[in-house]
């Protein structure tokens, strides 16, 4: 792979995931105990052979620049290629965001440029999943595509997804979709493989003409002039939309047959290396049904739940069906139902938070209930 | 113009022989290349001493096979030892003039590497071993070694008087000077066990080592040789005391002892400290998974490991497995290793990638534990142990069963 | 040095370097044919054990973080401390960006606090020295001092600077200064030491009451009441902050001895590693009291002027007492005199640029002549 | 669950003896360590290929002092080489068994190495020599030794007839298929010759070193016995056609032709080439710098020289100094060496840290350069000429004088 470059946009839907992104951008959101959502994006570059990489972010990103670093944990601090991050400005001396998709490949389209590899391959941050691009890039030269879209089956939710129609193994219409479906359809994972040269000139086209939306102003009205093909993603894919998707997609991780989709499948996923100790277990700890990173120490009652690193549940305390995030604290005694804690959240002894399934409640970052 | 190379401090790290002690553990691997506490080696306490006390050029001599820990230590990332200049670098015995021969003793492998200490230009060489758990900041005992203007500190730890006639016993006049080394004294006259760590002064070492190597009759051992005759020179050694953990890893029993240390917050061993971190290679794992039918108490578990089972006062490494109903206790699973369904492992060290067949039984099943009587059974790495084996207390199992 | 961490202003003073920060921060500024100006205040940072160093952004830093990735050249990626690098943004999610040096440390407290280090080294990016910060350190102790500042002899210029006047070895009076002086004065160099909490609370105190100027609304504003010592720095000390000052400064390297004390004193200066060959001499190179970095080729006249790192002097041209940054090229029978060539200018065939050793002429990035 | 560890191709670096037909040059250094071009060592060439062409694990077998080359590697950083797993590791003969013995040939080297390389589980094993000057895709070799489902490929160069005879030749029928193998033939029936370089598939060579090594009459030589046992038991062997700069410097007149080639645009060895960067531990110096006084025509200058007198058609390399009325002509001066004042040196190579006192002469002074009449004049690493002292052409100076 090494004819292809990829680009990771840091920054997407991140209005519908409120509370749990004030403080970082949707790429370092943490999830499954130890990682960044990021991670499997850039593991799976990584491991696919693609090394270099430009990260496009939109605000907030402190979060995520520390936690990629220089991409030493992904082995991607190299001398050619390597990570790149581009601040969220619209071209370099500028002070104004960038809009939309369009306008992000136009802002660094010199980096793209300047980069010697033939092909892009674009990719939201917010999906997790475990895939070899080598193969998906063997699938774009045997269908001789001139855009090939990542797409998995599901059904679509109240979610903004995109819904693609195929006929003969080719895209024949797409469209977008925000209400619910009975039945499994073929959707968007906003992953696509195409030719650098390609890319730019509908870029330029569109931007000069003031289109940001990629999948509207381009894919959408490229339908029919140039080939696209859709590359079905079998393994497990989560896409994270909104707190909801956040907390069903973490849920679905418990199932021993996702995690060894996510985790064993052809990528290594890596993350920052923090070097906590392995979790305590203590006296009373009764832990059941859960993923328990490591750098815990447990005295309480743990049921269906993710605790991240460095999390303290004490004596008496229990958490069920929660998400509790890194240096998260249950005291003496409390009580965490359908929660999502954010980092270093406290939980005083004997207080209780409590959700419901279909919609668990977010406490942000460094509170203390 | 300064050189370029030049280190205040480099380590040498006596990495040992084949540790043959630890038996079937350190069949395939050098001895800090033996796992320990979840998610490390024991190598991963000394260098992250030494990253941690400001040394970033670390030599680790080593008798045995040198690809693993090659390969374990790689570019010293993990360790924060990927230094432009400096790292830690594996020196197994090479080939010279004729041959090339082992390493006779201590002093002799710091000798045979002479050449590389002097590509570092270094003021002070700290010698470290490779069988001991603990957290000590060298660099307070070079500035002790300074202050002083020694030629040697050796650090000591207080044992009790019975424990003195085991270890290596510095007797010291009040300034901590020392007049008389003891090897494993009958009747001690002092409780301070030198814990085989050493600071000199290189250019008087250095001369020790070529004389000691000249001299047809010596051991070339530190203990027995160098330091008795640095002390006959008079030259100036010190003791510098010690605070806290220290264990000597070298059996099966005292692996297991510091093991089950980390379970216990009153043994002084607490790894959960921001301010010394001890770094390992990392395992690229998810975190942990407790099934609804686990029980886990008094225990430590680390990340990619899956529990079905009941574990109750044990060590479960990275990416062990342990089966529906199986139990474990008072035992260390090393990572890989797979306890299957129904099986009982109890006192015992199941090693990396064992095998246990399901319903077999491991170790002590019968008797409560008594402190001090011990037994602990050990399942080799890889060995695989059929459905329902009954493997005895302190036994040692190196092949299938 | 392990109890002290470092913070570097990126910008500063930059409006005076006009053409040449326009696509940069100061701290990026080409200096000495192969340096950027941050290269002397990390590599003195580093040499001196100084690892954790957070560098505070204004504008324009893109090609500050391409120059520095996260600090592998310099040693500096480490898994404690390290390189830290803020966005321009005044706290986390705003989009204001800082005011002055007061504000700037305000919005990087939590970095600061958090740090294990007691003493923080503050310093601007727009200076070149080579300096053993050990001996500041000791010579702070040593005076039981709250603040030490460098300070250098030198006249005053036109440039703002800071006049510290001393009796008995301390500071007594602080001034800034605008008018040239006939005799040398002790100058600020704005590096400071001091301690973490002491830092902090006069940060503080000062920000809460909208104050922003370092110099001004905390030094000037403690004199006598907190005890400042001011660090004459007897060595070479350049510091940049106007197109004259970068000139001077510049050709006053190609004297040895300043060469000596910049480069063989106590620190070696790192910078990015390129890996450019070395400079190829054709049949018609005449060099004559000139610098001239890796990866030239020469086959004309190249007199009391530097050469940066790729730089083409073709047959026939000419270049007196100029500054060629990176991949300029000066054409047959071309000439420059007088002049600073920012990177990848070309001068063509035949053209002349030139300028006036007091007012040396200035050609953008990019610029073909 | 796939192996972490596995490498699709490692590379093993034959890094070569002692170097003597350099001479003094490879007195206190392996080959590979020997400095070229300004700022490279030779050994820069092969690491910077493995890196361009993908492969990022490197073996390199010396035998000789390691410590030089594994402080010149070091973490393999300026290579891009110090990867998460991977990297360039020095492997010296070690001792093993009862004392270790020398690498006693090239297919030796690598079976003693075996562990080394089965611990990266690699399909290809691709084998280098230490001692050429080449920019060469070896992924592209790579791509050919698959598509021909080969089990060894080895990369031929076209050479004159009248050359041929110097090399191994390999005839090959049309689609490039090796029968038969000639070293050094009087003969010649091709101009293709080996370049040392070969892929190998894993499995196939593993098997041909372990019954090489139980043969006791073999001189465990690739060339002399590998190939031809491969060939003879019928394997697939194909040559691999290789366009572009090649240089064996393993000799004086070799390696200082070399380095004139880099002046010569019409030799073929471009290293200003961005797509295939020769990378190589940096310096840290500030740029060169030209006197007033300095005369500099057709010669390349590396960073931290200081050239005050006249250089003509030569090589100074980083950190050297060239004095005021010095003469320096078709001349290779190697980093850190001084040439004092008014100083002639024609012909020649002044290695590292020598010093040329003020006026000496040093090679030939007198006639003109005739092509293939060269005779080079060495002054060894660190060897100082007294003032006005005259070094002969040819002459090899070992020792102060």
């Amino acid at each position: 792979m090494n004819g292809v470059m990829g680009v990771i946009f840091a920054s997407d839907n991140e209005n519908k995931l409120n509370e749990l992104t004030i403080h970082r951008t949707t790429a370092s959101l943490p999830f499954c105990g130890r990682y960044r959502l990021i991670d499997f994006t850039l593991s799976n570059f990584v491991n696919s052979g693609i090394t270099q990489i430009g990260i496009v972010t939109r605000s907030n990103y402190s979060s995520l620049m520390d936690h990629i670093r220089m991409g030493r944990d992904w082995d991607l601090n190299r001398k050619n290629g390597g990570l790149s991050v581009f601040p969220p400005f619209v071209l370099n001396s500028s002070r104004e965001m960038y809009k939309g998709k369009i306008e992000a490949i136009y802002s660094i389209q010199g980096f793209i440029r300047r980069s010697p590899e033939e092909y892009v391959l674009l990719s939201n941050s917010n999906i997790a999943m475990n895939i070899d691009f080598d193969e998906v890039m063997a699938a774009h030269l045997a269908a001789k595509a001139d855009v090939t879209m990542l797409v998995h089956k599901a059904k679509t939710t109240t979610s903004r997804r995109l819904v693609v129609e195929t006929q003969d193994g080719e895209v024949k219409d797409l469209y977008i979709s925000v209400t619910p479906s009975s039945e499994d359809k073929l959707l968007g994972l906003n992953v696509y493989l195409i030719k650098k040269d390609l890319l730019l000139s509908l870029v330029e086209h569109e931007y000069a003409r003031g289109h940001v939306d990629f999948e509207k102003d381009i894919l959408m009205k490229q339908l029919g002039s140039i080939k696209m093909h859709p590359y079905l993603v079998k393994h497990h894919a989560a896409i994270v939309d909104d707190v909801r998707t956040y907390y069903n997609e973490s849920m679905k991780v418990l199932d021993p047959a996702v995690r060894e989709e996510l985790f064993y499948g052809d990528s290594i996923i890596y993350t920052k290396v923090k070097d906590s100790v392995p979790t305590l277990y203590k006296e009373n700890a009764c832990v059941k049904n859960s993923l328990i990173a490591d750098g815990c120490e447990i005295d309480g009652l743990v049921e269906n739940s993710i605790l991240f690193r460095g999390v303290k549940v004490e004596k008496g305390a229990e958490v069920r069906n929660s998400i509790i995030m890194e240096d998260g604290k249950v005291m003496e005694n409390g009580s965490v139902c359908y929660a999502i804690t954010d980092k270093n959240v406290t939980v005083t002894a004997g207080r209780t938070i409590s959700g419901y399934e279909s919609y668990p409640v977010v406490i942000v970052k460094d509170k203390t209930v | 113009m300064k050189s370029r190379n030049k280190k205040e401090c480099v380590a040498m790290l006596l990495a040992g022989g084949q540790g043959t002690r630890l038996g079937v553990l350190t069949h395939d691997v050098a001895k800090p290349a033996v796992p320990f506490g979840g998610k490390y080696r024991i190598i991963d306490f000394p260098l992250s001493n030494c990253i941690n006390s400001g040394i970033d050029t670390i030599g680790v001599l080593t008798q045995y096979q040198p690809f693993e820990l090659n390969q374990y230590i790689g570019n010293g990332q993990p360790w924060d030892l990927d230094r432009l200049s400096g790292g830690a670098y594996v020196l197994p015995p090479y080939v010279k003039g004729k041959e090339g021969e082992w390493y006779k003793g201590t002093a002799n492998a710091i000798y045979q590497n002479i050449n590389f200490i002097d590509r570092f230009n270094p003021e002070y060489v700290v010698v470290l071993s490779g069988d001991h758990i603990y957290k000590m900041d060298y660099d307070k005992m070079l500035a002790a070694h300074k202050a002083k203007g020694a030629d040697c500190t050796i650090a000591v730890i207080g044992v009790t008087i019975e424990e003195a006639s085991r270890f290596g016993i510095m007797n010291t006049d009040p300034d901590d000077r020392i007049f008389e080394f003891e090897e494993k004294p009958k009747q001690p006259k002092s409780t301070n066990a030198s814990m085989g760590i050493y600071v000199f002064t290189w250019s008087v070492l250095r001369q020790y080592l070529i004389d000691d190597e000249a001299d047809p009759k010596s051991q070339n051992d530190f203990g027995k040789n160098v330091i008795p005759k640095m002390l006959a020179d008079g030259k100036k050694l010190y003791a510098y005391r010690f605070q806290g953990y220290w264990k000597d890893v070298g059996t099966i029993s005292s692996l297991w002892e510091a093991n089950m240390d980390l379970l216990n917050a009153s043994s002084g061993l607490n790894l959960n400290d921001p301010s010394w971190k001890i770094y390992a290679r990392n395992s690229a794992e998810p975190p942990h998974f407790a099934a609804g039918s686990a029980e886990i108490q008094n225990s430590i578990v680390s990340e990619g490991a899956m529990v079905l089972g009941s574990v109750k006062r044990s060590v479960v490494s990275h990416s062990a497995y342990i089966g529906l109903g199986a139990i474990i206790e008072d035992s260390v699973i090393l990572p890989d290793a797979v306890i299957k369904a129904g099986a009982v492992v109890r006192h015992a060290i199941v090693a990396e990638g064992a095998v246990i067949g399901e319903g077999a039984k491991i170790g002590e099943t019968q008797k409560a534990p008594v402190k001090g009587e011990w037994q602990i059974a050990v399942v080799g790495p890889g060995v695989k142990i059929a459905p329902s084996v009954v493997v005895a207390p302190a036994e040692m199992v190196k092949e299938d069963k």
